[in-house]
């Protein structure tokens, strides 16, 4: 059984910001809400280092754990989604995520929010995959299609991987291994727990 | 009074006191007692950082404790890779907060039983004669009445946004809770700030009879007089009533103020503001409940005709003199008949019916 | 106010103690586990992924997919 | 549920719907689309208006332009028009709207990969900040006019202009973002309208690479691809930021480092790129020659050249030396700021990891001895024995997309299709090749006579026309100054951003001067704005690359197919079809288009068109790129080898991917294209090559072609010069040629083919004498290099790449100070020029701006550079909310000290102000990327100027998402000697709060 993840590989993230408009693209995300985003640590001096960070689909999801209304699920692959029809704007995933992924559509006074929306793993959400039902809620679902998400299909040195874990891991150690260093799985820990 | 009997109240006194000052260090306790996590999980969290991208010494361990970067995208923390609070504040308010404060309000709940079948209603001793002595004002009843409801409103909505999920979803289904608790959710965000302005009237309006005097001491040392037969002397507030009335102000202020931290996140305010706002506000706020309980059953249930001021703006003299006599002494020179003010049926409701047909209600 | 009540008023308050403390605990699971949800478990509509994602052939693609776009050729 | 709620407000798409006119009906699905997105485009405008809190959807998801699912879903395939890296991509249309976008794997270029512009490509679909129709500026209001009234109006007054001061007085802007056969077309219009008054944005991107590489070795192309660089052991980028550049060639430049290549970068600024490499060297802006001259310092000092190399294909290093060794370490530590240590480990690198590549971009070329710098990093190549080599080269990234297939076949103002100059022989050979008579076009032009510098008077055709960074001089400067009749009184700017240009003020000054500007763009761009003009400015909507089809040309010098993706939108027309129009309105269009097939009603034939460019361009070897192959090649991306970029197996089996030039002969002679410029270690037929024989056999008695080293199966292993038929004689060749072949060289040599008898040996020895001429860039049959490669050769001749360029201002480059300098000290020791009476028509300056030391009080060095998110002017990435979203707000960086000094903190609002009397507004970004005392802006912001938001002044509905001002408002004087290049990258500023 895949097991989806994401890592990015700070040595090759060059932050161009394509994994960002690609997924605005795929899914037509509004001006204002990023599923995804790409962090440069150390800007402008030696060290500097970018990693593109959106939902990390997390073994445990803190999201899931807290949400009043049980809207998060997860897919037998491990993606995490969630149903918009029964979210109601509470803001507890935004509390909850060490990643920033859950984001709102605005963010106003007396709490209102509007329905959360996040990185779906290019997967969709729970309407018939593909129908305009689900692209106006959620956007895209690639993977239905056999794809992968949109950001690491288009990411411009493949610094962000996405896709089994396994092989993931792989095609990282791979890289690792040849730039002999050690690796420094960013997040993976986080979200996946140690050794997984 | 025989030395026995002077040895014996003594050991009564040192005893409430030492209850009383238990009772104190539990209630701070159970507030402050949460916020412990935060330490177990940062001192749990400090350790295994061992590995340090050659490279960069400093870039990874940044990430794990949260600093922040730069990014195109504009929000707030956008800069943030990992904000750990986050998961501190899920194993609190999953952990701790769901699982142990429950027990508050059952303690809350219990106590009040207790007091009901040991103790029994708190009765007038004398019966109501028809005269009344004006305890509240109008708009002091209504700024009482209004802060109550919304309390209420707020009570219920708040609870059920925290336990909704594990008691009413399995009732209600998915779908139909989400529906009530987008709507609860909404309530509470909406009512919250008009709660605290309110939570706010009420203090300022009652703070100069609620300082604390000598008699309050008295008060206390008397139990209130639940512990023994005769009631201590009082004020116009007694020391419960006091007590009560400082908690709202410092424990629901500190409700009040956390909610209003996360119900605007418009100010910039991070994350871990709003995590820690949302464990305090739980916390105080079922603190609150739970002596909300008591007091509700204290202002009806528990005490006779302690209703009726609220009700009717009017105490009977019998209750005056019962409970306040100090406060009595006061008033008692606007002592009227309750029927001269239009109090068809009077004020005590074990009272003895007039003539004229009861058309309260 | 002790009055001849308090024989079985004592016992009922123990009952209705023991009550309160059940249907509370029975709220929230165990504070040792703060999972609350279980992972695949879902409550809400049915979702049509669930059910493709555990397939072999499904898989098999998404594997095909990842090593045609995300290698270095 | 939605999600979303869209607001209802409409006012781009109001006017869009409202009356298209009938010529347009066959749309009618799509407009459908087009007036619903109306909504959509009225709520982003609402919301880019609004503070980010209040902020709503874009894009509607579920909306117009979105998938639909159960609707058929086309496939077509273009390529990313935002860099030259030539990513592919695939386009999913539905019911001609664009719905989706995916990633081309099987592209050896990008795998799949794109930039934050590529992966938003699909927005160009909806293009709701597009010019929508026609529009002239009239009383200071924009109307809307039908496309023949504006041919019309705008035809007449170029028609009376060229009646009262000569065909000259009109300006012509071609672009680099046209596709080859747009480009080509533009550069064969003017010569059809009668001037060489055209140019395009390569003037200030590459052409001193241009000239400097191509008088080095013999082209002035990249010399090897983004893929070789898999080969690298050490990589050098100076000027170069490819991180935020070509971000997509980062992928192959990565997997280079991770297969264990040594990367340096030198820039100013501790750039994106920077940050992933190994060794970064901060040099102070415009000491380029001083470093590379350091850098060879200690690689002659250390004996680390390639001495066999250098004697073999190398001419005049000795001089070099002689330079060189006055850039010793504590010299070169005070000119560049570099400490000798940091030299010599660079050094060291490149002499110990070889072969290396040397990278360079605009941080290299834009300054005004640009020239300079890039014969100085040839020369280091040179040295090190990298050049025609798999994982060597100069690796020169191009910028725009086709800004390479432009310069290749595009309007230059110096040179014919291919680099053919402007001699009277380069245009009768185009004349053969358009078919038309060269008095003909010789009648088109002015009959004046002009000064084409130093006295030496010439005719209109053969002088160089006024360059793109410097068409304001020919509006502003003095007509007795001009070398021709009169000034320019209009402009017609088809595709360029006019604030990638320097001296904004002087430019807005010209702009109001002139009688009529002419906006061909699909965006109203900066120019329409500028200026405080009230009348006589034309708009005319022009499409994107994806509303046609066409060839383009990418940085490594391969040819990619673009299908058209989606109809035109609203009422665009293409590059062509425009050009179309106007050359029937000036009567020429049965004579321009007379080998061009006209689809439907005005649309030149793309593939028609590139077929004529295949029949005339031989001196690069765009002969051999057939529409055909090209698209064989579009069809099977997956049969290319990702690092070496050939085919193994498969239709296109043995071809290099896209076929880069030079594809030598004639499609038919099935030359796979050349991957690594002069490779010997390769037969010619395979891609292999030498240094080009282009500056004659000897000088001074040395000999200028090659030592001993020739391309593998060679005949002729020495060196060799350019082929003729002569030459083919004198080795016996010339037999080898067909009849057919034989014909057309007889043509060419105005020799009738009847009296060139069946068997050469044969012939009259007078008739062939005549033939002798004729060579391997004027034979029109490609026979001549048939013949040479058949036997091996190179067609250009196998010479040795030249140090000392004897035609150039300064024949070795040497270092001399920017015209404004921060350290005055060094003019005395590194003046620049005298000012020069003509060059390109103008005077130019040099020592009269440098004799004032502006250091006191400008006294911090200004440059410039790009961002991710936008491209050039930027208007069209501005115009795209994915990507406009990203960036919302000029800035310029500055380092913590200088803030301090000026007491200015992160964020704040500040004046930046130039020495010649721009000042521009921006945010201050306090950062240590910057060194003390250098200032860095983006130079993709327009919009703005001094200070003022002219939002108000776009027609309705056009304004982009995000404006701010040009960097260029503040940028100053200084032109490259050789080419006109502005100098961007070194002049001095002062910042000071708002």
């Amino acid at each position: 059984m895949a097991r989806m993840k994401f890592l990015c590989d700070a040595e090759r993230c060059i932050e161009c910001n394509a994994c960002v408009t690609a997924c605005k693209n795929e899914n037509e995300v509004p001006w204002g809400v990023n599923r995804r985003r790409v962090v440069t640590l150390n800007d402008g001096v030696p060290g500097e280092k970018s990693i593109s960070v959106a939902c990390m689909h997390c073994t445990d999801a803190p999201c899931a754990a807290v949400c009043p209304v049980d809207c998060f699920y997860t897919t037998d692959d491990g993606i995490v989604l969630h149903d918009k029809d029964l979210c109601i704007g509470c803001g507890y995933c935004f509390y909850a995520c060490p990643f920033g992924a859950p984001q709102y559509p605005k963010q106003e006074a007396f709490g209102v929010r509007g329905k959360m929306d996040k990185c779906t793993f290019c997967a969709g959400g729970p309407n018939d995959d593909n129908s305009d039902a689900e692209y106006s809620k959620y956007g895209a679902n690639r993977v239905a299609e056999g794809k992968l998400p949109a950001c690491a299909e288009m990411c411009s040195t493949k610094a962000l991987l996405a896709g089994d874990g396994d092989m993931v891991a792989d095609i990282y150690r791979e890289r690792v291994m040849r730039r002999s260093g050690r690796p420094q799985t960013w997040g993976w820990d986080k979200a996946y727990g140690a050794g997984v | 009074m025989t030395k026995r009997e002077q040895a014996t109240a003594k050991g009564r006194r040192v005893h409430r006191r030492i209850m009383l000052w238990s009772m104190l260090v539990i209630a701070l306790g159970a507030m402050i007692a949460p916020l412990g996590g935060y330490l177990f999980v940062e001192i749990a969290g400090a350790q295994g950082f061992e590995e340090v991208n050659p490279r960069s010494e400093t870039t990874w361990r940044d990430v794990r404790e949260g600093n922040t970067g730069v990014t195109t995208v504009l929000g707030d923390e956008t800069g943030v890779l990992i904000q750990n609070g986050g998961e501190n504040w899920r194993q609190l308010r999953n952990g701790i907060v769901a699982n142990v404060m429950p027990w508050v309000l059952l303690a809350a709940l219990v106590a009040i039983v207790l007091v009901y079948f040991i103790g029994g209603r708190h009765r007038l001793d004398e019966k109501p004669s028809g005269a009344v002595v004006p305890r509240w004002k109008l708009w002091e009843r209504v700024l009482h009445w209004t802060t109550a409801t919304l309390f209420i409103l707020l009570a219920i909505t708040g609870l059920s946004l925290l336990f909704g999920r594990a008691v009413m979803i399995p009732v209600m289904g998915p779908e139909g809770f989400a529906a009530y608790a987008g709507g609860a959710m909404n309530v509470h965000n909406y009512v919250g700030p008009v709660f605290t302005l309110c939570v706010a009237a009420m203090a300022l309006a009652w703070v100069w009879h609620n300082i604390p005097t000598r008699a309050d001491l008295e008060w206390f040392k008397a139990g209130g007089g639940f512990l023994k037969g005769r009631h201590p002397s009082a004020g116009r507030m007694n020391g419960g009533e006091k007590v009560w009335f400082w908690f709202i102000v410092l424990v629901g202020g500190v409700v009040c103020a956390t909610g209003v931290v996360m119900d605007f996140p418009i100010w910039g305010q991070t994350r871990e503001t709003m995590q820690q706002a949302n464990l305090v506000h739980a916390v105080a706020s079922i603190l609150w409940i739970g002596l909300f309980f008591g007091h509700a059953y204290i202002g009806t249930l528990g005490t006779e005709g302690a209703i009726d001021g609220m009700k009717t703006g009017y105490v009977s003299v019998e209750w005056a003199k019962q409970h306040h006599d100090l406060w009595y002494e006061e008033v008692k020179d606007q002592e009227v008949d309750a029927s001269e003010i239009g109090l068809t049926s009077g004020v005590a409701t074990t009272r003895t019916p007039p003539e004229k047909p009861a058309s309260t209600g | 106010m002790r009055n001849a009540h308090s024989d079985y008023r004592r016992p009922l308050a123990l009952v209705a103690l023991l009550a309160g403390a059940l249907f509370l605990g029975g709220c929230y699971e165990d504070a040792g586990d703060v999972t609350l949800y279980e992972p695949g478990e879902y409550k809400g509509e049915p979702d049509p992924l669930l059910d493709d994602s555990g397939t072999e052939s499904f898989n098999e693609a998404l594997r095909e997919r990842f090593a045609a776009g995300q290698t270095d050729r | 549920m939605k999600l979303i709620r869209k607001s209802a407000s409409a006012d781009a798409g109001r006017s869009s719907a409202s009356a298209f006119p009938s010529m347009f009906h066959t749309a009618m699905d799509r407009r459908t689309f087009l007036r619903r997105s109306g909504l959509t485009a009225g709520a982003a405008a609402v919301g880019a208006a609004l503070p980010p809190a209040m902020m709503r959807r874009a894009h509607a998801a579920g909306g117009e332009h979105s998938r639909k699912d159960g609707v058929p879903v086309e496939i077509r395939r273009s390529v990313c028009t935002h860099c030259s890296v030539g990513c592919s991509v695939i386009a999913e249309v539905q019911n001609g709207v664009w719905t989706g976008q995916e990633p081309d794997f099987d592209s050896p270029f990008n795998l799949g990969a794109h930039c934050a512009k590529g992966a938003s490509l699909r927005e160009h679909g909806v293009g709701e900040k597009r010019v929508k129709y026609p529009m002239k500026l009239e009383g200071g209001r924009w109307r809307r006019l039908s496309w023949e009234d504006a041919v019309n109006e705008i035809g007449d007054k170029f028609l009376q202009i060229r009646n009262e001061s000569g065909p000259d007085s009109v300006w012509w802007c071609g672009s680099s973002k046209s596709n080859n056969e747009g480009s080509y077309l533009q550069r064969k219009f003017v010569a059809f309208w009668g001037t060489n008054n055209i140019d395009h944005q390569a003037r200030i991107c590459h052409s001193t690479t241009v000239a400097g590489v191509a008088n080095t070795w013999g082209y002035g192309a990249m010399t090897n691809s983004y893929n070789d660089m898999h080969n690298c052991k050490s990589m050098i980028f100076v000027g170069s930021n490819a991180a935020e550049a070509h971000p997509v060639s980062m992928q192959h430049i990565l997997r280079a480092k991770e297969n264990g290549a040594k990367m340096i970068v030198v820039d100013p600024r501790f750039t994106r790129t920077a940050a992933h490499a190994d060794q970064h060297i901060s040099i102070r802006p415009g000491s380029d020659v001083p470093f590379i001259w350091g850098l060879l310092w200690h690689i002659f000092e250390n004996g680390w050249e390639d001495r066999e190399y250098i004697r073999q294909r190398v001419y005049g290093l000795d001089k070099v030396r002689e330079e060189v060794a006055h850039w010793t370490p504590d010299r070169v530590e005070d000119v560049t700021s570099v400490p000798e240590d940091q030299m010599y480990q660079a050094a060291k690198t490149l002499a110990e990891n070889r072969p290396g590549t040397i990278v360079w971009c605009m941080g290299g070329t834009q300054h005004h001895i640009g020239n300079n710098n890039t014969r100085a990093y040839c020369v280091l190549q040179l040295a090190l024995g990298n050049i025609g080599k798999s994982g060597g080269g100069a690796n020169i990234f191009r910028g725009h997309d086709n800004v390479q297939g432009a310069t290749d076949v595009g309007p230059n103002c110096h040179t014919l299709p291919g680099y053919y100059g402007l001699s009277e022989g380069a245009w009768r050979h185009w004349a053969r090749v358009w078919d038309v008579d060269y008095d003909y076009l010789r009648g088109r032009f002015d009959d004046g006579q002009y000064d084409a510098g130093g006295g030496n008077m010439t005719s209109p055709m053969n002088i160089a026309g006024i360059p793109v960074s410097r068409w304001i001089d020919g509006i502003l400067e003095d007509p007795d100054n001009l070398s021709q009749r009169d000034n320019t009184r209009a402009i017609f700017i088809q595709g360029h951003a006019v604030n990638s240009q320097t001296r904004g003020p002087d430019m807005k000054e010209a702009i109001e001067k002139l009688e009529m500007v002419v906006v061909s763009d699909p965006y109203p761009t900066h120019l329409a704005v500028m200026s405080e003009r009230t009348d006589g400015v034309y708009l005319l909507p022009t499409c994107t690359q994806f509303e046609q089809r066409g060839s383009v040309t990418a940085s490594n010098r391969s040819l990619q197919w673009r299908e058209q993706v989606i109809e035109p939108l609203f009422e665009s027309k293409t590059d062509a079809q425009i050009l179309y129009h106007f050359a029937t309105k000036f009567g020429f269009a049965d004579e321009m288009f007379k080998h061009i097939a006209i689809e439907g009603e005005d649309t030149p034939s793309p593939e028609d068109t590139l077929r004529e460019i295949n029949r005339g361009t031989w001196t690069i070897g765009y002969t051999g790129q057939s529409p055909e192959r090209l698209k064989v090649h579009a069809q099977n991306k997956h049969t290319f080898d990702t690092t070496t970029l050939r085919a193994v197996g498969g239709p296109a089996d043995g071809d290099y991917y896209g076929l880069p030039w030079p594809c030598w002969g004639t499609p038919e002679m099935n030359h796979p294209g050349t991957h690594v410029l002069y490779d010997p270690s390769q037969p010619v037929k395979d891609g292999g090559l030498t240094f080009r024989a282009r500056f004659g056999v000897e000088r001074n008695g040395e000999s200028l072609l090659a030592d001993g080293s020739y391309s593998v199966d060679s005949e002729l292993d020495d060196g060799y010069p350019e082929f003729t038929f002569g030459m083919l004689r004198q080795l016996g060749w010339h037999t080898d040629l067909s009849r057919d072949e034989l014909e057309v060289v007889a043509s060419v040599a105005g020799v009738a083919a009847a009296d060139v008898p069946g068997n050469l040996r044969m012939a009259d020895e007078a008739v062939l004498e005549q033939l002798d001429g004729v060579n391997w860039k004027t034979d029109l049959s490609g026979g001549i290099q048939r013949v040479a490669i058949d036997h091996g050769c190179a067609p250009f001749g196998n010479a040795k790449a030249r140090c000392e360029v004897w035609q150039f201002p300064d024949p070795i480059p040497v270092h001399r100070e920017p015209l404004y300098t921060p350290r005055y000290d060094l003019v005395a020791q590194y003046p620049t020029y005298d000012d020069v009476r003509a060059s390109y028509r103008l005077p130019t300056r040099y020592g009269s701006i440098q004799a004032e030391d502006f250091s006191k009080d400008y006294p911090l060095v200004f440059t410039s550079g790009r961002l991710v998110e936008y491209e050039g002017g930027g208007e069209e990435t501005r115009s795209n909310p994915w990507l406009a979203e990203l960036q919302q707000e000029m800035f310029v960086e500055i380092h913590p000290a200088d803030a301090n000094d000026r007491a200015i903190r992160d964020g704040q609002t500040v004046w930046l102000d130039g020495p010649e009397g721009g000042s521009i507004r921006i945010q201050a970004m306090v950062t240590e990327r910057v060194p003390r005392g250098t200032v860095w802006t983006p130079f993709h912001f327009g919009g703005h100027f001094q200070g003022e938001d002219l939002v108000d002044r776009y027609p309705e509905g056009t304004a982009p998402y995000v404006r701010g001002e040009a960097c260029n408002t503040a940028t100053t004087y200084g032109y490259d000697s050789v080419t006109q290049m502005q100098e961007t990258k070194s002049t001095l500023c002062q910042i000071r709060a708002a």
